[in-house]
């Protein structure tokens, strides 16, 4: 039980992470391409593909012993799973020819590739978590993190069967979840969603914009409510 | 001893085995109803068997009825013939058992000169058809629960045989009825009130009994071969319907006949103290007061069936032959030595 | 997915029970064991290829899938309220604890906070639902190696949180209560003494599991000892929760990483052992449920008065980025990593979720175990095949 | 008298069929069980000459014991389902060259000496008790020297299963 009080998140500076930051920006070196602080919340550091596995054992070896996960995102554009004909989905079909195009703008860290592998680790000493992350080139090749971490190595699997990345110097990259004569990997952008093409998901009605006219009379009735729970107990 | 009525050898012996028929099932239904339903429900917080009609009555009329209208389902890879006699086999060494055990001076169905050794002998034909039920089912959980069940059965038998053996020692004779008359008309140490029931001098004979015979019964603790979360239910798991009743009739029955030796044995059997042995009315009432003992034993059996977990295999064995056997021969010897100087 | 591949699945699944019965011929050697996916302690479909020499494993491998329900490819479909209905049934035993982490870091992508009074009894459930889920441990972990009594008398006063929780959210397994910015609704009249009432039945079941486990003698020497986990591999596989706890490692993130919730406010501690074995986890699990009830307690003598909602917009659009938060669930670290690209659903949800963790562990500790270990060892790991597989 | 000859028919087929059976099936563990039933109409026949406690013995140790540890160790090894075919080996002609010169010897013997004699059935009844006193007192030197040879294959056999 620790006898902090509650932080107020944006108002101090994260002195703890910073000071990581800071750490880290000298032992990886070259390694770190690019890093992320958001105060109070998490820390982000990229590097390089060639160096995934060393940097993970720097991180490590500065007290990051606690594995977390791994995983993978996908910035591929998102079709967004509405497939139906609405002027949303219509550009769709013509993206086969074109290269693909990726938007991580909004992602931590930055990055140049379609996909990204993130890992998270915990240094239970400093009670403070962190976030790797690096990009897959071309040939979907990493390095595997089996061998620092053993955790990694059913995570290292899912991944390689949901997005298709392979994991150099892991012995067993059978499908985890999937049945092994499972063709396609689900969880890349591109994969459709059978279900949801074949029945439209009624939800799509339940995100319709309101009507303008409508707009502030449901502000207001959600501000009464909200004012008369303010008094109850 | 008196004969109660002169009857031909066949007539006797007709409404012997009847009797038998009809005792048999019915012990093993009280068994049930009693303990698994009644007791067991209430110490376990379940509402449904003390729900069923008046008292819970009708749960085992619907039991009954459930396990009657299931398929009889074969494994495919099944050895058929194997695979249907298992049951029976087992049945048959609950029903042998059920000859020799006295309910009163001559309500017996045969009286054995060597009762003790004969009720040891056919209790342990019940490892030949959990054997065959094991190794027939074509399934490796029954096949390993067979197999366990074998290993656990033999070395539970030595304790069990060695734990009357005080007993025989101390009665001087193998036949029940004498047991029972030992008991009745024993001392302790010059006092013959109560007669001598040899929970009272053989309480480690009692003890060693009543754990290898838990151990026989395949009750927790040592329920391994029919284990539902190890072997999802051992030598039986691929039995259903009628032929499954069959060994849960064996399971209660035999409960019944080791309940009823170790009361025989042990507490006196159907004999009151302030009765002479010989007496007829003893025909009538000892029958209820073999009842009062036998569910007084069962229903520790079933206690700690309800209350303890499970043994693992190796532990059972090590108890078996490091703790209850050499117990066992010291209890012998100790009441070889008493029975010389005393 | 769809009709071919269920086929397919269901052809494998087939082909893998049949395998489970004698071959030709039976070999003192090796032998081949399945384990599940019917059977009744992997409750569900987690399933154990074991080779076996005799009764002895020699590798123990889980395969699982068989309930594998694309959580998180539905939810890049789906808007963020919508996503917690399918959130709840991760980990269907504490299901209100599943939506937390969820909720709390799209709040925190929207920079909204939920006002003290929701935070508060955000709290109250989360650890209601931990004693609901634990106390379900407590019972099945006497049925994993025998003994039936402790988990009839676990679903009995189970019930009485679940009912709990059924008065506020109105479900009782998938109550999908929590809002981002707050709570659906306030806690009903006279319900705080009543849950008070509750946990005082809570500690009594957790002193009779005491007295009818721990302290007896058959079930020491079946966990005593047995499938040890050293600390230095327990955080290298990720393991988390009360299995990390019982390895002697002090990390409970309702202390050292609290979102916000209101663990900070009351007086509780965390719980170690230091052993590692089967026994250490149940005896954890049974300290947590009994501290559980406590922060419970004093919880809700301190209930802040305000509203239960804080103002959110009625269509929830989350800024673009990314947040990663975990929560110290009943099963262990909970985490969602979200990345939003600023529309009404997220862009990709990873859900981190404990029992994936905690399973992958089975083939190191499983090693040259006995077959009743095997279980013991499963049951004292404690997972939920929707947490395995999502 | 009639019952038991009767029944002393049923059990002679019994055993003398199941004993055919056991030779003859193809399958390992059928034939243990041809087996446990020719060794248990053998304990019937038992008790049909009043031997009671050579029955009880029978079948407490043969079934109960030898048999069991018979199948167990046949289904702990190699108990295939279904028929095997090199069940019968090649000796066949000889093995039962053998039985039948054992059988024809053991009848010879058994006319030669008794004859038509009967048995004596208002004779003593030898009961358990006797067998004990005999065992106990004229043959208590050879019983005890097989209750040593015993032990010494007991010793000799935990020795050999020692793998340290």
């Amino acid at each position: 039980m620790t006898d902090e009080a509650p932080a107020e998140e944006t108002a101090l500076p994260d002195e703890k992470r910073e000071a990581l930051l800071a750490h880290f920006s000298e032992s990886l070196g070259e390694s770190l391409v690019e890093s992320h602080l958001q105060p109070h919340e998490d820390l982000w550091l990229r590097v390089t593909a060639e160096s995934w596995q060393d940097s993970i054992r720097t991180v490590k070896s500065a007290g990051f012993e606690y594995f977390g996960f791994l995983s993978a995102i996908d910035w591929d554009i998102a079709p967004e799973g509405r497939y139906e004909d609405t002027e949303f989905d219509s550009g769709l079909e013509e993206e086969d020819d074109e290269p693909v195009e990726i938007d991580n703008s909004t992602g931590h860290g930055g990055g140049d590739s379609r996909f990204q592998i993130l890992a998270q680790l915990y240094s239970l000493s400093r009670q403070v978590g962190l976030i790797l992350k690096t990009d897959v080139g071309e040939d979907m090749t990493v390095e595997t993190i089996r061998d620092v971490f053993p955790g990694a190595d059913w995570h290292e699997r899912e991944a390689h069967e949901m997005f298709g990345i392979s994991f150099r110097g892991h012995p067993t990259l059978q499908p985890l979840y999937l049945p092994t004569e499972f063709e396609g990997h689900p969880l890349r952008k591109d994969f459709p969603l059978l279900a949801r093409q074949v029945k439209p998901w009624p939800g799509v009605v339940d995100i319709e914009e309101i009507p303008e006219h409508l707009e502030a009379q449901l502000e207001a009735e959600v501000m009464a409510a909200f004012e008369a729970n303010g008094g109850a107990s | 001893m008196t004969t109660l009525l002169a009857l031909p050898y066949w007539q006797e012996t007709g409404i012997k085995l009847g009797l038998a028929l009809v005792v048999i099932p019915t012990t093993s239904l009280i068994l049930v109803y009693l303990f698994l339903f009644k007791m067991m429900a209430f110490m376990q917080s379940r509402l449904g068997p003390n729900d069923t009609g008046p008292y819970g009555t009708l749960q085992l009329i619907a039991e009954a009825i459930k396990f009657l209208q299931k398929e009889d389902i074969h494994p495919a890879q099944a050895d058929r013939r194997v695979f249907r006699m298992a049951p029976v086999v087992v049945l048959a060494s609950t029903f042998l058992l059920y000859v020799v055990l006295p309910a009163g001076p001559d309500a017996v169905v045969e009286d054995l000169d060597t009762g003790v050794f004969y009720a040891m002998a056919v209790s342990s034909l019940s490892v030949l058809g959990i054997l065959m039920a094991g190794w027939a089912s074509a399934n490796k959980y029954a096949l390993l629960g067979g197999l366990r069940a074998a290993g656990q059965l033999i070395a539970y038998e030595l304790p069990l045989i060695l734990a009357v053996m005080g007993v025989v020692i101390q009665a001087e004779t193998l036949n029940l009825q004498g047991i029972v008359e030992a008991q009745a008309t024993g001392e302790i140490f010059g006092f013959g009130g109560i007669g001598n029931p040899f929970i009272l001098t053989q309480f480690l004979a009692f003890l060693i009994f009543m754990i290898a015979a838990q151990a026989e019964l395949t009750q927790t603790p040592f329920d391994m071969p029919v284990a539902e979360t190890e072997l999802v239910g051992g030598f039986h798991v691929e039995y259903t319907g009628f032929r499954f009743l069959l060994f849960f009739m064996a399971e209660f029955g035999t409960a019944f006949a080791f309940s009823a030796l170790a009361s025989v044995m042990f507490l006196g059997g159907w004999w009151i103290p302030g009765f002479d042995v010989d007496d007829n009315i003893l025909n009538v009432l000892g029958p209820g007061v073999m009842l009062a003992k036998i569910l007084l034993v069962a229903f520790f059996i079933f206690w700690v069936r309800f209350t303890y977990p499970r043994l693992r295999e190796d532990q059972l064995q090590k108890f078996a032959w490091k703790v209850l056997i050499p117990l066992a021969l010291a209890n012998i010897v100790l009441t070889g030595i008493f029975k010389v100087v005393f | 997915m769809t009709a071919t591949s269920d086929r397919e699945q269901m052809a494998y699944v087939s082909s893998q029970a049949a395998d489970a019965r004698v071959n030709v011929e039976l070999d003192t050697g090796d032998m081949t064991l399945n384990i599940g996916p019917q059977h009744p302690a992997t409750h569900g479909t987690l399933r154990l290829a074991c080779r076996l020499d005799g009764e002895q494993v020699v590798v123990a491998e889980p395969i699982m899938g068989y309930m594998h329900r694309g959580y998180e490819k539905l939810c890049e479909v789906r808007t963020y309220p919508q996503c917690t209905t399918l959130i709840n049934r991760i980990d269907w035993l504490g299901s209100f604890a599943n939506e937390v982490p969820f909720i709390l870091a799209a709040e925190r992508l929207m920079e909204v906070e939920a006002p003290p009074r929701a935070q508060w009894i955000r709290t109250i459930l989360f650890e209601l639902s931990r004693v609901a889920n634990l106390a379900l441990f407590l019972g099945d972990m006497g049925v994993q190696i025998g003994a039936l009594t402790p988990v009839f008398f676990a679903f009995r006063d189970r019930e009485r949180v679940l009912n709990q929780i059924e008065e506020v959210t109105g479900g009782r397994f998938h109550p999908n209560f929590d809002r981002i910015g707050g709570l659906k609704d306030d806690i009903p009249k006279g319900w705080v003494e009543e849950t008070r009432s509750v946990m005082v039945k809570m500690r009594t079941f957790c002193d009779e599991m005491e007295d009818l486990l721990v302290g007896n003698e058959i079930f020491q020497a079946r966990c005593r000892g047995v499938g040890v986990i050293p600390p230095e591999v327990a955080l290298g596989y990720g393991l988390s929760g009360a299995n990390l706890r019982a390895s002697g490692v002090d990390w409970d993130l309702r202390r050292d990483a609290n979102p916000g919730l209101a663990w900070d406010q009351v007086d509780w501690r965390v719980w170690t052992h230091p052993d590692g074995d089967s026994f250490a986890r149940y005896w954890v699990r049974l300290q947590e449920t009994r501290e559980a009830t406590h922060i419970v307690d004093q919880l809700l003598d301190g209930i802040p008065s305000g509203p239960i909602m804080a103002k959110v917009p009625r269509i929830i659009k989350v800024p673009a980025g990314e947040a990663y938060l975990s929560t110290e669930n009943p099963l262990g670290e909970m985490g969602y990593y979200i990345v939003s690209k600023g529309d009404l659903g997220p862009f990709r949800v990873k859900i981190r979720t404990p029992s994936f963790n905690n399973i992958s562990i089975v083939p190191w500790v499983m090693k040259g175990v006995y077959v009743p270990d095997v279980i013991t060892i499963l049951g004292s790991l404690y997972f939920i095949l929707g947490d395995i597989d999502r | 008298m009639v019952a038991q000859n009767i029944f002393f028919g049923i059990l002679s087929a019994i055993v003398i069929l199941s004993a055919l059976r056991m030779v003859t099936t193809r399958n390992i563990v059928h034939a243990a069980l041809y087996l446990v039933a020719v060794l248990a109409g053998l304990g019937a026949l038992y008790v049909l000459l009043t031997a009671e406690f050579v029955a009880t013995t029978q079948v407490l140790v043969y079934i109960g014991a030898v048999m069991v540890l018979f199948l167990f160790g046949i289904m702990l090894t190699k108990a295939p389902l279904g028929n095997a075919m090199e069940m019968t080996g090649k000796q066949w002609p000889i093995a039962a060259g053998v039985a039948a010169l054992l059988g024809g010897v053991i009848v010879y013997s058994l006319v030669n000496h008794f004859g038509s004699d009967r048995l004596v059935t208002d004779g003593p009844i030898y009961r358990t008790a006797d067998v004990s006193d005999e065992v106990f007192s004229t043959y208590i030197v050879p019983f005890e020297a097989v209750s040593v040879l015993l032990l010494a294959a007991l010793i000799g056999a935990i020795v050999l299963a020692r793998k340290d």
